[in-house]
Formats: structure tokens, sequence, C-alpha cells
């Protein structure tokens, strides 16, 4: 759509545009760690940052989120009565956005809401409340590999306006018309501006070394991967822990549970994962995935094969490398994903 | 019914005469053995005394509660047929085989009839004294005699009643819905064939009418100590409110005077000492104080405190501390004040005149024996003592004159509750060891009801709300709570009972749990402590596992405690059913294991009782091994002259000793020792230490009679001058001739030497006796003897006060001193002086003695390391605890371990051969059985989440939990006793236990805060 | 460090070579500088693969807990720790076990290193004697290793293998210079409601992964409480109460048995202090039981005991 | 809610042969205290899990009681003794991680000592009274997200 200039004088100018009648996020620099909060000024958000240390999703997929309140109790006027949690009640903004994050909000976007019977209004009313201004990546970190699967330091998929940070100024690009109206202001970029951008995106491009191959995965059966060797050593060192699962921005698996107080009770629901044997525990007390080594290849498989299968060749990663940064035990997701693919 | 038996063959049945507590227990006893029991009461309903008390001394247990499970049982017993307004006429035939005559009168109302709803009894127009309560309110014509009385059906008292009187009326036959009434009934004649009896026909109170000056028939304040307990008791006429009965006003001002009764040949021909209105004084003015609200100014006028058994020394010494006035001194009259209140005048003990208004007086009355029933038993050919008690032998406590015929509680001499059921216990023993060919032969297995599966049913809760008359309902809204338990999840009936533990009611519920199709039951009453077990009876009844069953304490937790906040009582009881409920509601049905019983028995200690014992269980046919640590039997009785009856203790003592060296079913395991006990009821492994090195025996019950020891003391000179001894010295002296009364011209007995100090607050009971009776042996044999006792109350309860009598009359000398200035002994020029502070005269007194005897403390042994290996407790004086101190004397809470003799606590001769009858008897209704079903109540351990860490058997205190072949934890549940220890320690959350698991816990929580 | 490296590698070597084991259970380089990780070695030529650093932070004592088979366990102090409270708790057989003890030099905490260059990001870290070099885009500096120790290291007691089939190179010195009763339990002199602010503070990051719990060797249930339905003791969410619940509860099930080896805030994601907690059971244990997990084989653990006359100051 | 109006919850836990028979001993002596204790009765203290302890107080009880047997008098021989470190540490831990000091209370309370259990109910109740509603650990899911 549009490409306009916004000098960095002029952020907070227009940030105070953003925050007029919205609430707006923004990376910050937090303990030592690059975690999401709320911000005003230009100053508070980081504008040099590798990625936040957690996934954002949970702007959109809280990891404890209240579904309905209920009250059981017959002959009670305010009794059987199952009241809806209230919707978003105010627009937002995420700022800063890294574009591998907004790439895993589509991949999501594909799961949540399907079709009319697979149709998360939790999910959908924040996704469709919320603006996502990105910010493209100059500097990958060694651990990214974006560029391996399907996504770009500098791509656009999922955003409404792209920021590249060309110096003293930023590039912003549009691809909504939301991200159009937030930039009608602006000026317009000058060629040179562009230019700098396209470099920069280059240069981010090449700075990812490392990745994935997956053409041999997707030319092979479920069942070939599945009963591949691989796994055993794999497994090995695996905690089954969540942390790779609760960083990562496409992980989307919760649980639901009613808790009850007394009469009352809410129904909520909270991320679960599938490294858990918990998590596919049936009441009768058979587990269909009872070892580690069904748990860990879950992943994997679900990631890079059950959900590119389904979902017409998407991989369910975008190359973040959170999980190959937080592991405790360097379950390095390129290395096993090459595996897969050897 | 009349059961004809072979010539050779004993017949298996048992009379008991009375219906009190003593009664009671010798039928459970007598039926839990495998005899059929003929219970034998002259009123409407069983319960006796003990019934119309208001509380227990000393642990102050309310007397109907602890009782009510007892009279239930006995009424539900496939083995006890309880005969009601029945007197025995006649007994022919010999022991083994008597042929009985009894009359038992018409009742009227038809016992498989009456659903006891009142109706009869709310219609009838005739209004008299209700004796239950003393006369001190009415009942009517038709009636029950208390509400929790067994069997629960009215009564027609012919006497009273308008119909039979005047011969028109029949009110009650109109109006009763279940056509129970029946005018044409007549008495009926009875012949029962039985093999023995127990005559148990108790006691009754004196009636202080006719001493004239405490006007007892004059003055509507002054009360008896029976009609007292009515007046404290939350069912009696002013229900629990302490009024006075002139002008139900509450007094401020009680006065106790004691020995109404007893020790008096001036007003009535009563020598003895009661025994216990000492001790149901103390209780009386304590609960008092506690009823009252302003603060009530309690006194005791006595002549000597004997407060002798376990505890009593301790609960009189409570009493002073809570403010109840000790006088000593006897009233000698009574006056009304305009006001009614009292004028009572007596002298201190300093002789000092006084007069002192009180608003309300209460006569301690003494026991008697009811001339009916003296002269029932001579009718039976049973012979009296003077006193008119049945005469019994020390070495033979429970048998009377006539062979086959045996008697126990107060009927054989006053005594309490607890020496009235180990009587009982000990008859039952005496009574079925002469029918062991025939046991079991009369009676019917008990009847089991097919257990419903409930498996699959969501929950059906029951929830039953007990009134307790108005122990609950007086403060709870008993109907606010039963409307709030309906609401509850799961609740599907809810029902009020005016008394839930009484056995219409309980037969009632059971029928509503089958009509119902209930599947959970919860009782809204008093503690599950003294009741569970009763309401789980009756689940077993309606056909549902006993397990689905929960109380929730609204009584001894809420209504008793908070009976000034009504409102919060009332929730709190919400909350506790609430609480119930939810735990009911999870509770699953929990099977019990079956025990095989080795009927074998272990006797540990060889003195008298365990003697006793040992000879009574051979004698029941049972092969029992007993332990004496030392090389020889007998113990202190190797020390004892005579009995308090003048019976010679070392001819007794060698002919039992005789008898138990040719036992052929009894093992001798001398100078040895235990050194390791295992297992459990029915299945003990004992390993002995013995001369011939370790042996282990497997035994199936054990009886723990270790006895005691007379303390050394340290005062008085002892041990630095040979005259001075105690009193076992002094006895073995006389018997081997070391000592002759003839070389003693001065003897001196100091009592309490070592007993009744802060150190060993409690009384050592036969200092006392042994003391008078040694006195009067000095004196007959030489009345020129002077013979001193210095003592601080003589405490020769029962009919030993007839020997204190005969000390006097010979002479001797009794001179009080107080704790804080005892007897000074010194040598001077070999001369062995007592010098001592008279308290009548006022000064000094020095005697010399050639002899001076210490009634020296009688100490245990306190055998922790026994107690451990047994699993059974000692109080803090380091005797062993009985499972319950009124109702359960000799048993312990650790099933199969049962106790006699001086270990439980310092007591007489033919006490300790009672308990150790009594001890015999348990052991018995265990060893009788081949096998026995243990409790559900047991852990188990989910082998998915064991991680055989081994913290569980570690601290298990049963070693009952043991790794398996796969290194993981398997509990034992016939070893477990369900403590749950392990449960607490397993961080992996695989013990559970049954009954208490982490749900169930979780449940009453989550009900408890979040209801 | 590479010489400790290589002699580890030569003794896994000999022992799969002899086959004496199924396994070499140590550490291997990982794919991010600062992360060793555990590293199973099958054969002499997996043996290779075997590193020793100062980023050797997890527990391997964790890998023995029900491993059929015989194996071999790379095992500094704490390890050894761990390993005899796991034969003390029978999850593992001695005579199974080969211990390859050595003494720890203590290990760095990353996130020490890490706070020196905020928002920048590490690619390498090169092992000097006393030093660390630490690259980056655009920057290089040497450090001091000894101010970058985990805080556990830094007072730790026992360095050297409680237990070890051989030694790696000598058993060392005891001790890093920090004493824990100095450090431990450091809420102790608050108030109760800065105490409580400060759990709130420590916990508020949790998201409930669980790689404490189950990096830790302590924690080997098969169900965890918190992973009980029946009953619920905690539920799933992130709300304060359960994530305290859990944190209180874990620690709690850790007493007389923690190490304090660090591997928990080692593994979390989210730099959690656990040890601020845990701590404090360890000081209890100590102080009022006079006990040390892990020192001895056959040692009763104190949650299995009592003595009559234990501390009860506090029950009336 | 005004401190004179706080009528605090406490959820208490009493083993079955000691304590449990203490407090019926209270009430057969009509010995009267505040109503504001629910007890739970359990086979032994050797039985309370500490984990009871907690979910007590999520539950939102203002304060927590356990009291068993004198230690040497438990009916289990010794579940008291084991139970007596599991509180210490426990507790320990609860109050350094910000549990008031007086919330969460333990006694050896006999059968027979029903005047202490009088006492100890008082004790307790004006303990737990005097700090206010409960604020930690509470899992109020009226309160939260």
């Amino acid at each position: 759509m549009s490409h306009k200039i916004l000098a960095k004088d002029k952020l907070d100018a227009f940030l105070q545009g953003l925050c007029r009648d919205q609430d707006l996020f923004a990376p910050v620099m937090k303990d030592g760690k690059v975690g999401w909060a709320p911000v005003t000024t230009a100053a508070e958000a980081l504008w040099e940052f590798s990625n936040s240390e957690l996934s954002p999703k949970d702007f959109f997929f809280p990891q404890t989120e209240c579904m309905m309140r209920f009250k059981n109790v017959q002959g009670d006027p305010q009794g059987m009565i199952m009241q809806a949690e209230p919707a978003l009640n105010k627009p937002r903004v995420l700022l800063n956005i890294r574009p591998c994050d907004a790439k895993a909000f589509q991949v999501l976007d594909m799961i949540f809401v399907q079709d009319e019977m697979t149709n998360d209004l939790y999910w959908r009313d924040k996704r469709e409340k919320t603006t996502l201004i990105g910010l493209a990546c100059n500097d990958p970190c060694p651990t990214c590999f974006c560029t391996t699967v399907g996504s770009n330091p500098h791509g656009t998929t999922g955003l409404d306006v792209l920021l590249t940070d060309i110096g003293d100024k930023l590039v912003a690009e549009s691809f909504t018309a939301k991200g159009e109206a937030l930039l009608k202001e602006l000026p317009e970029v000058t060629r040179q501006d562009l230019f700098q951008a396209g470099e920069l995106k280059k240069a981010a491009e090449a700075k990812i070394t490392s990745g994935v191959a997956v053409d041999k995965i997707n030319a092979a059966t479920v069942m070939e991967l599945y009963d591949a060797p691989l796994w055993d050593r794999v497994m090995e060192s695996c905690l089954n822990c969540g942390t790779c699962t609760f960083c990562c921005p496409t992980c989307h698996c919760f649980d639901i549970q009613d808790e009850t107080q007394g009469e009352a009770g809410r129904r909520v629901r909270n991320w679960d994962y599938c490294m858990s044997w918990l998590f596919t525990m049936h009441g009768t007390g058979h587990n269909p995935r009872g070892t580690k080594k069904d748990r860990v290849r879950q992943r994997f498989m679900h990631k890079f094969k059950y959900i590119p299968v389904k979902r017409g060749g998407e991989i369910g990663c975008v190359g973040c490398g959170r999980c190959v940064q937080l592991c405790p035990v360097n379950i390095d997701v390129r290395k096993v994903v090459n595996d897969m693919n050897a | 019914m009349t059961t004809k038996a072979r010539q050779q063959d004993p017949v298996g049945a048992v009379m008991v005469v009375g219906g009190g507590v003593a009664a009671i227990q010798a039928s459970l006893d007598l039926a839990d053995t495998g005899y059929l029991v003929y219970l034998v009461e002259k009123t409407p309903a069983i319960g006796g005394a003990m019934s119309q008390l208001d509380k227990t001394f000393p642990t102050n247990d309310c007397s109907m509660c602890i009782l009510s499970p007892k009279l239930v049982e006995c009424g539900r017993h496939p083995n006890i047929q309880i005969l009601t307004q029945a007197e025995v006429q006649s007994i022919e035939g010999q022991a083994g085989d008597f042929r009985v005559k009894l009359k038992q009168q018409a009742r009227y109302i038809s016992l498989e009839k009456c659903i006891a709803c009142g109706a009869c009894a709310e219609k009838c127009p005739k209004k008299v004294d209700d004796e239950f309560n003393r006369g001190l309110n009415k009942r009517k014509a038709a009636y029950v005699k208390y509400p929790q009385a067994v069997p629960l059906k009215y009564t027609i008292d012919k006497d009273n009643c308008i119909y039979f009187q005047k011969g028109k009326c029949k009110a009650c036959e109109k109006i009763c819905p279940a056509g129970a009434v029946e005018f044409a009934q007549e008495d009926a004649q009875l012949e029962l064939n039985v093999g023995a009896v127990i005559v148990a026909a108790g006691f009754r109170p004196y009636d202080p009418s006719p001493f004239a000056q405490y006007s007892y028939s004059r003055f509507a304040n002054v009360v008896t100590a029976l009609e007292f307990e009515r007046i404290l008791s939350a069912s009696g006429p002013w229900m629990g409110h302490l009024v006075r009965p002139g002008d139900e006003k509450e007094p401020q001002k009680i006065a106790w005077l004691q020995c109404v009764g007893s020790r008096d040949i001036n007003n009535c021909d009563h020598p003895y000492c009661s025994s216990v209105c000492c001790m149901y004084a103390i209780k009386e003015a304590v609960i008092a104080k506690e009823h009252s609200h302003g603060g009530l100014d309690a006194t005791i006028f006595f002549m000597d405190m004997r407060t002798f058994g376990k505890d009593f020394e301790r609960t009189y010494e409570g009493a002073k501390e809570r403010g109840v006035r000790f006088v000593r001194s006897r009233v000698h009259s009574i006056s009304e004040l305009p006001d009614k209140s009292l004028r009572l005048e007596y002298a201190t003990e300093e002789g000092e005149a006084r007069t002192e208004d009180f608003d309300m007086v209460v006569l301690s009355q003494g026991l008697e024996v009811d001339p009916a029933t003296a002269q029932l038993c001579q009718d039976l050919g049973v012979e009296l003592a003077s006193t008119q008690f049945v005469k019994s032998g020390s070495f033979s406590p429970v048998a009377t004159s006539r062979e086959g015929v045996y008697v126990c509680g107060a009927l054989a001499g006053p005594k309490d509750i607890p020496l009235s059921v180990m009587e009982a216990s000990a008859a039952a023993c005496a009574a079925g060891g002469n029918l062991t060919a025939a046991r079991g032969s009369l009676v019917s297995l008990p009847e089991i009801t097919p257990q419903r599966d409930v498996k699959g049913e969501s929950p059906q809760v029951g929830v039953f709300v007990c009134s307790c008359g108005i122990n609950i309902a007086g403060v709870v809204d008993v109907k606010a709570v039963m409307d709030y338990a309906a609401t509850l999840p799961g609740v599907a009936y809810v029902e009020n009972n005016l008394f839930t533990c009484s056995q219409d009611t309980q037969d009632k519920m059971a029928q509503v749990i089958k009509d119902q199709g209930l599947n959970r039951i919860v009782v809204a009453a008093c503690s599950p402590r003294t009741h569970e077990p009763l309401f789980q009876e009756t689940l077993k009844a309606a056909g549902l596992n006993k397990y689905l069953f929960d109380l929730a304490n609204i009584r001894n937790q809420d209504s008793w405690v908070h009976a000034n906040e009504p409102e919060k009582a009332t929730d709190k009881a919400k909350d506790l059913v609430r609480m119930a409920v939810a735990k009911a509601s999870l509770l699953e049905p929990l099977s019990e294991a079956k025990l095989s019983i080795l009927p074998k028995a272990m006797v540990i200690g060889g003195g008298l009782s365990g003697l006793n014992a040992a000879l009574e269980l051979t004698r029941q046919g049972f092969e029992t091994h007993m332990v004496e640590r030392d090389a020889q039997l007998g113990g202190n009785a190797r020390l004892l002259r005579v009995t308090a009856q003048g019976e010679d203790v070392q001819a007794y003592l060698a002919e039992l000793i005789a008898k138990a060296q040719a036992e052929p079913l009894l093992k001798l395991h001398l100078d040895t020792a235990i050194k390791e006990v295992s297992g459990f009821v029915g299945n003990f492994k004992t390993t002995l230490a013995g001369p011939a090195g370790e042996e282990l025996i497997e035994h199936g019950a054990a009886v723990i009679a270790t006895g005691a020891a007379e303390r050394r003391p340290t005062e008085y000179l002892y041990g630095q001058d040979p005259r001075v001894m105690t009193h076992l010295e002094l006895d073995a002296a006389l018997l081997t001739g070391e000592l002759t009364p003839q070389k003693v011209g001065g003897a001196v007995f100091i009592q309490c030497v070592g007993s009744r100090e802060p150190e060993r607050p409690y009384c050592s009971k036969v200092c006392c006796t042994h003391t008078v009776e040694s006195a009067i042996h000095l004196k007959e044999h030489n009345p020129d003897c002077r013979v001193t006792v210095f003592y601080r109350d003589m405490r020769t309860f029962a009919e030993r006060e007839l020997l204190y009598k005969k000390a006097r009359e010979l002479g001797v000398l009794f001179v009080r001193y107080h704790l804080d200035s005892k007897p000074q002994v010194s040598l001077q020029d070999g001369r062995l002086l007592v010098t001592a502070l008279d308290p009548i005269l006022g000064r000094e007194i020095e005697l010399e003695a050639d002899l001076l005897c210490l009634a020296s403390a009688i100490v245990s042994h306190k055998d922790e390391s026994l107690a451990q290996m047994f699993k059974v407790p000692l109080d803090q004086d380091g005797w062993f605890l009985e499972a319950h101190v009124k109702l359960r004397p000799v048993d312990f809470a650790t099933d199969g371990v049962f106790m006699a003799g001086l270990a439980h606590y310092p007591k007489p001769i033919e006490e300790a051969i009672a308990q150790a009858q009594a001890a015999v008897s348990r052991a018995v209704t265990v060893l009788s059985k081949t096998e026995m079903w243990l409790s559900g109540t047991v852990a188990f351990i989910d082998p998915k989440k064991c991680v055989g860490c081994g913290v569980c058997w570690e601290i298990c205190p049963y070693q009952a939990i043991s790794p398996d072949e796969h290194g993981l934890a398997v509990a034992n549940a016939a070893l477990c006793k369900g403590c749950g220890t392990c449960v607490a320690s397993c961080r992996s959350g695989a013990p559970n236990l049954k009954g208490f698991s982490n749900q169930d816990v979780m449940a009453q929580i989550t009900a408890m805060l979040q209801g | 460090m590479e010489a400790i490296a290589q002699k580890i590698r030569e003794a896994a070597k000999k022992l799969l070579s002899e086959g004496k084991v199924d396994v070499v259970i140590g550490y291997a380089k990982g794919s991010v500088p600062m992360r060793e990780y555990p590293y199973f070695a099958y054969t002499p030529e997996e043996a290779e693969n075997l590193t020793w650093s100062s980023f050797c932070c997890n527990n391997l004592a964790l890998y023995t807990i029900r491993r059929p088979g015989r194996m071999a366990v790379v095992a500094q102090g704490c390890v050894s720790r761990n390993l005899v409270n796991l034969i003390n708790e029978n999850q593992i057989k001695r005579e199974n076990l080969y211990v390859i003890g050595l003494n720890s030099p203590g290990m760095v905490d990353r996130r020490k290193v890490q706070a020196l260059f905020p928002g920048k990001t590490i690619t390498e870290v090169i092992e000097e004697p006393e030093h660390l070099l630490v690259k980056g885009q655009g920057f290089e500096e040497r450090i001091e290793r000894k101010k970058f120790l985990r805080s556990n290291c830094l007072t730790c007691v026992q360095r050297n293998p409680v237990i070890s089939d051989e030694l790696i190179g000598q058993a060392g010195p005891e001790g890093h210079g920090g004493n824990i009763d100095n450090v431990a339990a450091p809420w102790e002199k608050l108030i109760p409601a800065e105490r409580w602010a400060e759990m709130q503070e420590t916990f508020k990051d949790c998201i409930r992964c669980y790689a404490c719990r189950d990096a830790c060797p302590l924690c080997y249930c098969y169900v965890c409480f918190v992973d009980e339905a029946q009953p619920q003791w905690c539920a799933k969410s992130q709300d304060e109460a359960d994530v305290m619940t859990f944190h209180l509860l874990r620690a709690f099930h850790c007493a007389g048995r923690c190490t304090d080896c660090g591997t928990c805030e080692s593994a979390c994601p989210q730099g959690i202090k656990m040890r601020r907690l845990t701590s404090k059971i360890e000081k209890d244990i100590r102080e009022l039981y006079g006990y040390r997990p892990g020192m001895e084989i056959g040692a009763q653990p104190p949650m299995s005991l009592f003595k009559p006359n234990d501390p009860q100051d506090f029950i009336k | 809610m005004t401190e004179a109006q706080f009528e605090p919850r406490i959820a208490a836990f009493f083993c079955n042969w000691c304590t449990y028979g203490g407090a019926d001993l209270a009430g057969v002596s009509r010995l009267q205290y505040p109503t504001n204790l629910r007890a739970i009765r359990i086979p032994c203290t050797g039985r309370m899990n500490p984990n009871f302890i907690m979910q007590a107080f999520r539950q939102g009880a203002d304060g927590v009681w356990v009291s068993g047997c004198h230690p040497g008098d438990c009916h289990y021989i010794a579940g008291n003794l084991y139970a007596r470190r599991r509180f210490t540490v426990f507790k320990n831990l609860l109050e350094y991680a910000g549990l008031e000091p007086g919330r969460l209370h333990f006694s050896w309370i006999s059968s027979a000592e029903a005047s202490k259990f009088q006492q100890t109910v008082i004790e307790v109740t004006d303990a737990v009274r005097a700090l206010g509603p409960a604020q930690h650990l509470i899992k109020d899911i009226r309160k939260v997200a």
C-alpha cells in the first residue's frame, strides 16, 4: 500500500496518536530481559533488540483465560446462568513486533479460525481489535532461521505496518487499511530511503546462516518420519518440560478446566503442552503418548509434518529461535529437523 | 423357650438378672462368647442407675452418651433376649442345668406393634410421679421409661391406669396409630432352662426420709444426689438448667452432705461406706459450677474424702482448684428459712460451732440393697453378708454361696461403674467357664444382611439431624439445619429425630434407607467417637456398607460449646452437615479383611492376677503361655498375709501355683523376658528370652498383668532403723514369725507415705485397709499393744469400713495429719519416737514405737518397652491406660490385648482377681471366634504412583508396608491400623487412607470454606 | 578445562570399549554459547563428543533414574550427592553405577554473563584458566570466571564427589569462598509483608513450564502433586495462588533431600531464583536436624525420622 | 469490614484420639468457646498432609489449626512425632514466604484436656482475628481474571 517516513524525532507524536483511543504495547527492557509492556513514549520502547524472550502470543491467547462464569444453583434467578466474559473493551496496538511473531499469528489464525464450527471467538475478538506494527530485523540472531521456514527478517505477513530502521528515521510501510490509516499523516518516503531499507533487508537475510531443510520431510510419509530412529536420541536428554512450548509463538494447545468455588465457578483455559504426560492422559488411564519419545516426537512432527499436511504446506514454525535459546538441555530444533530431513 | 439338655452336657444359656450396666456387660460378654443370654429386667427398660446419671466421674463423660451404645448393642444382639417387667420366682436344679421360673407382667402394649410415637402418652389423662426423674416431675400412666430406653416401647402402668382402676378410658387404645394397645394382655409365667445365673440386680439409693435432722421430706430444697443428677441432666425435668425444686430458681450456693446412709448405724443400719459418694459429690459440685451462671458456691461436708480410684485424687485436687470448698464436718441439723433456703449448723474441725445458709442441700445418699432383691437372693439360696450385700470370697469374687449362681455389680458391695463392669465381665467369665462344653450350642449365627452394591449409583445421601432431646435442639435450629441439608447436592432424604441413637429410630433408619434407596448416610448428632459404630450397625442392617457413613458432630462440638450463640451455632451446624455430606458423597464401600484367630493366649506376669487369668483361660480350653520375669510365681502376693476378709493368702497362693504347675494347657516361662512382639489381634508373635534362649510364641490374645511394686520409702528413717518397715515387710515378718504381736508394745502406722503427694498425686487404695487389718491383728493378739495410726483420710471403702470400726472398737488410736505437718520420726538413745500434731487436741503428741509401719505407695513399673511392644499406652503415673475408663476397664485400644491387676492401678486382691477374670472374659470374646473382620480403614498404595522411595515403609509405625518384588510399596491390611502417616509422608501421592482419603479431606476443606 | 574434558573422554572411551558400562552420561557442547547439554555416549566414538566446561549446569543424576543397564556418570560434587540420594531412595543401584568423579570448578551463570551485555547477542565464549573470553557481534570482553559463578556454586561445600569409581584429575579444594549461612533464606530478616512482596516479585514471571521440577533429580514422581486430578491440589492457571502453591509444595517435597545443585535455576527459562525459597528449607534441615543431604550412603533422611526431643517451641 | 466485625474462618484438623476427644470433652463439660472454627477429624496428626494446610489457606481460611496427641501419647505410637518435623519445616516455610505468624497454629491436646482445648480455641481465634482477613495464597476465582 503506502510507504511513509517516520522520523525518529517524530516518534513521540506518532505514538501519542496511537495511544489516543488504543492501548499501546511494545518490547521493553525489564530486569535485563526483553518483555512486552504498555508504553506511551518512544523512549520506553526498545528499538534495538533481538526479540522478546517469550512470544507475544499471550496478547491473543493468554496463558490463563477465563472463558465464562457460571453459578450452579437451581431456583436462584442468578443460578444456572452461564455468563460470557466481556470482550476486549479497547483496541490495541503492538508496536515493534518482529515479523516472525506476526507471521506466527497468521499460522495460528488458520487454527483458531477455520470455519463456522472452529471459530475461536476469544482469539478472534482480540485479533480483530489489535493493530500490529512490525519492526524489521536488521540484526538477526545466530539462532534465527526464519528464512528457511517461509518467513523473513523483514517479512510483512500478518502485519498492518512494518517499520524499518534506516538510521535517524524509519521507513513505514502499510499493508492493510488499518495500517494505511495510521500512516496517513506521515510524509512520503524517498527512493533513497526505500533503497536503504532494501539493502538492510538483504543484509539481514545474509546474516541468517543456520536453517532447516524440509524437502525430504515433505516427501516422506508420516509413518516413515514417525518410525525414524532419530527420536531415540532426540528424546534422551529432554526433560519433558514446557519451556519450548510456552516460549513458542505458534504452540497453541490448551486445557479447559472448570474452577469452582462453592456454587459459582469459571471455565478457564490454560496453556497446555504436549511434552506433559498429562496432556494426552485419558480418563481410563490409557495414555496414547505414554513415553517421553512419543511426546518429544509429537512436537516436531506437529510443526513440520502434520500442520504442513493439513494447512497446504504451511510450516508450524516461524524460525524465531526462542526454543533454541531457552531449552534447558539445548535440544536444537534446527538439528532435529535437519535430522528428520536426512 | 426351653431346651432339653442331656444329663451330662450343661445348658449353653445364661440368665442375667438385672438390667443395669453390670447386667448389660455380662450379657454382652456371654453373648459374644457363644452363649444364649436371657436378660431379666424388672422395669420396662434396661439401663439401670447409670441411665439416670448425668455425668460419670472422673472423666465427666456424659453417662447416657456412653451407655446408650451399649444399650442398643444389647437390644439388637442376636444372642440376647431381653425380658422386661419380669422377675425371677425360683431356681431349681443345679449348676449347668437350672430351671428358672419367671413372672412377666403384661405390658398392655405390643412390643411388636409399638412404634414409640408417644401418642398414647400424650393422650393419657393420668399423671403420676416420674420415677426415672425421681418424682421431680410427672409422667403419664402410658409411658416410656426414658427417651433412649431399650426396648423403646411404651408401657401401661396398670396400677395408675384409669381404665384398669375405674373400668373406662382407653384413650390410648383409640389414639394409637399402630393398634399396639392390648388391654387383654395377661401376666405370663415362664420357665427357662439355663446353665448358669448371674445376679446383677444392683442397688437402691438410700432413702433419707427417715433421717430426721436433714428434713429431706419436709424441705423442698433438700434433694438427694440422684435427684440432683436428674436436675443436672439435659434430659431431666428442667432440661439441665440448674434450679432448685422449691421455686425453680437458680441456686447460688449449694451444700453436699456426705455419708447420708453410709458409715452410719444410728439413723440406719449401714456400717459400710458406699464407696462412690465422695467422687459423685465432687463431680456434681464441679458440673453444677459449670452449669451455674453466676459462679456457684459449692461446699462439700465430709468425714473422710475417699478418692481412692484411678485419677480420683486428681479430680479431688482439681475440684479444689476450681473453687469447690471442702469442709471436714458432719452437719448436725438443717432448718428452712422463709425464702426456702436452708440453714446448716455444724462444728468445724477445731470444734467451733458454725451456722451457714445455703440455697440448696444435696444429700449424698449411700447405696443399699433393695429388700426385695435381698429377699430374691435368699429365695435363690444366695447367702448375704450382714450388710445385705451378696457374700463372696476374696478369691472367688463373683461366686455366690450357690454353685452356678454368680453375682456382680453393686449387689456384691457398693462400687462404681468400672468396677461393676469389670465384675460383670468376671461373672461372665466364671459363668461361661463352666459351660464351655455347650458354647455355641444355643446361639444362631448372626444373620448377615446381604450388602447392596452401590457401584455406579450417584450419591443418594440421607441426612438424619438429631435433636438429642434439647441437647442440640435447645441451641441449634434443627429445623433450619434440616431444611438446609435438603438443598445440598446429593441429598435425597432428610429427617429430624428426637434421639437418633434410640433403637426405634435406628430401626426406622434402616427401613428408610431401604425404602428410599439411600446409599450414603449422614447423621448430624454427637461424636463419632462414641456413636459411629452404632450407626454403622444400622447401615449394615439396612444392607448398606457401613463405611458409607459420616457423622457431623453438632452437639459436643457445637450446641454444647456455643450455648449462648444459637445463630452462630446453627450456622456452624449447617457447615458441619455440608462438610459431612461432601465427604459422605465421596465415600466408597470398604471391605474388611478376614483374620483367622489363633486360640492361644499369653499372660504376662505370674502374680495373683496373672495366675488367675491363666488358669481361667486354660479352664475354658485355651492353651496359655505364662511369662514371668522372676524365677518363681506369685508376685507381691508372696508377701501378703491375709485379705481384708481375713482369708489366708499363702494357702491360697500355694494352691494356685500347684494348679498352675499341674495344668497341661498352661506353659510356664519363668525367668523370662519379652523381647519382641509383632503381629496383631488373633496373630501375635512374641519372642521370649528365657534361660533356654529365645523362643517364638504365637498367640491370639494377651493379658498384661505385670503388677506394680511397693515403693521403698526414703522418709521416716526407713532403712536406718529395723523397726521401720513397710506393709509388705511387716506381713512377711508376721508370716515368718520374725515379728510377733506379743513383742510389740507400741505400734505406729503412718499412712500416705509417698501417695497423694505432688510427685505421686494418687491414692494407693489398699494401704488404709492394710493398716487397719494389721492394727487389728496386733490388737487381737496383744490387746495391750498401743496402736496409733497417723492418717490423712481413712479410706476403708465399702465393707472395709467395718474393719475400721472394729479397729476403733479395739482401741486403735487414729490421728489425722495434714500434708504440711507430717509426723516426725526420730531416734533418741535407741528409742524410736514419732511426734505429730493432734488436730483435735490441738497439741503435739509424742509416741514411742517398737514398730513403725509405713503405708508406702504402690508404684507402677512404668514399663514403657512392654507398652510399646504391644502398642498400648501408659498414663502419666505409668499405669496401663484402659480403652475407656468407665466402660472398657480391662480392654486396651489395641485389639487383642487386655490387662489385669496392679498394672492397671493399685487394688485389693478380690478386685485383682475379678479383673483377671474380666480380662479373660474379654480375651475369650476374641479367642472363641475362629475368625474376625478387620477395619476397612486401612492404607492402600497405588502401584502406578509409587516410585519405591521407601519413605512409607521406613516410617510405618506398624511395619505394615514393605516393598514388593518390583521395589514398590505394598500395604498389609492386617497390620495396618489406619493412622495414615504413610499417606502424609509420600510425595508421590501413592498411598491413600480408605475412609480418610485425600479426596475426602479435600472435599471437607472445600465444603468448609466455600459453602 | 579442556585437559579435564580430554580425561573424561579417555575414561569414557575405556569404559565403553571394555564393555564395563552401556552408556556414559556426560556433557556435550551446546549449539548456543554457555549451554552444554546432557549427552549419552554409547560408543567410544560418541565419547569424543563429551566435554567439560564452565557451563555444565544440568544435574546428570536425573538421567540415571529408572535407567536400565550399567551406566557411568560424570559427577562433580553436587551430582554425586544426588546419586547418593537416589541410591538411598532406592532409585538406582550402586552396582549399576560407575561414577566418573571430578572436582567441580564451579559453574558459570550464563545470565550473569549476559547481563553484562544487555540486548546484545553473545556468539562465543572461550574458556581460559581463570577467565572467560566473551565474544559477540561487535564486542569482545575478557571476564574473571570466579565473579560469574552460579550463586549455589559460590557457597558450595562439596565440590569433590562424595562417591566415585574413578577420579578425573585431582581432588580439588572445597568451597568457593561463599558461606551458605550468610545467603540462605535471605528473607528471614524481613517482616511478613515484605517477605510476601519478595515472594511475589520472585515468582511473578513463572510460566509454570516446570523446567525447574523436570530438571531436578529429586522430582522423579510419576505423578507430581501439581498434576494430580483427584484431588486437584492446584489449578493449572497462572493465578498467583496456583503459582505459589506449586513452588511452596515443591520446595517442601525437597526438604532434607535438596543438595543445592542449582539445576532448577539454571533450567528456568525465566531466570527465577527459586533457591531463595529452597534455601530456607535446607537451612532449617541443617540447623534443626543437623543433616546435609546426599553425603552418605545409607543415611536416614531427616523427614522419615524423629527424635523424642525434636524442637517444638511453636506447638502449644 | 472493620476489625471489630471481622469473624475469621479457622480450619481445624484434629486427631481422632486426643484432640478430637478433648473437643468432645469440652462439649461434655459445656466449656464455651468462639464459633469460628470448623474441625475435620483425621485419624492421627501423622495423617496430616501439610498440603491440607496449604489447601485450607488456598480456599480462604483465615487461620489453620492442627492439633493432636502429646508426644508419647500417639495412638499410633509415633505418628505425631513424624508430623512434628513436617509441621516444623512447613510452618517455617510458609511463614518465611510471608504468611503472618499467628495464622497457622499447632497444639498437643489430650482427650482429657477439655479446658486446654477451650483455652487454645480462644487463643487461636484471638490471634487470627487480630490479623484480619487472610490475604495470601487464596485462590479466589471471583477476584482473578
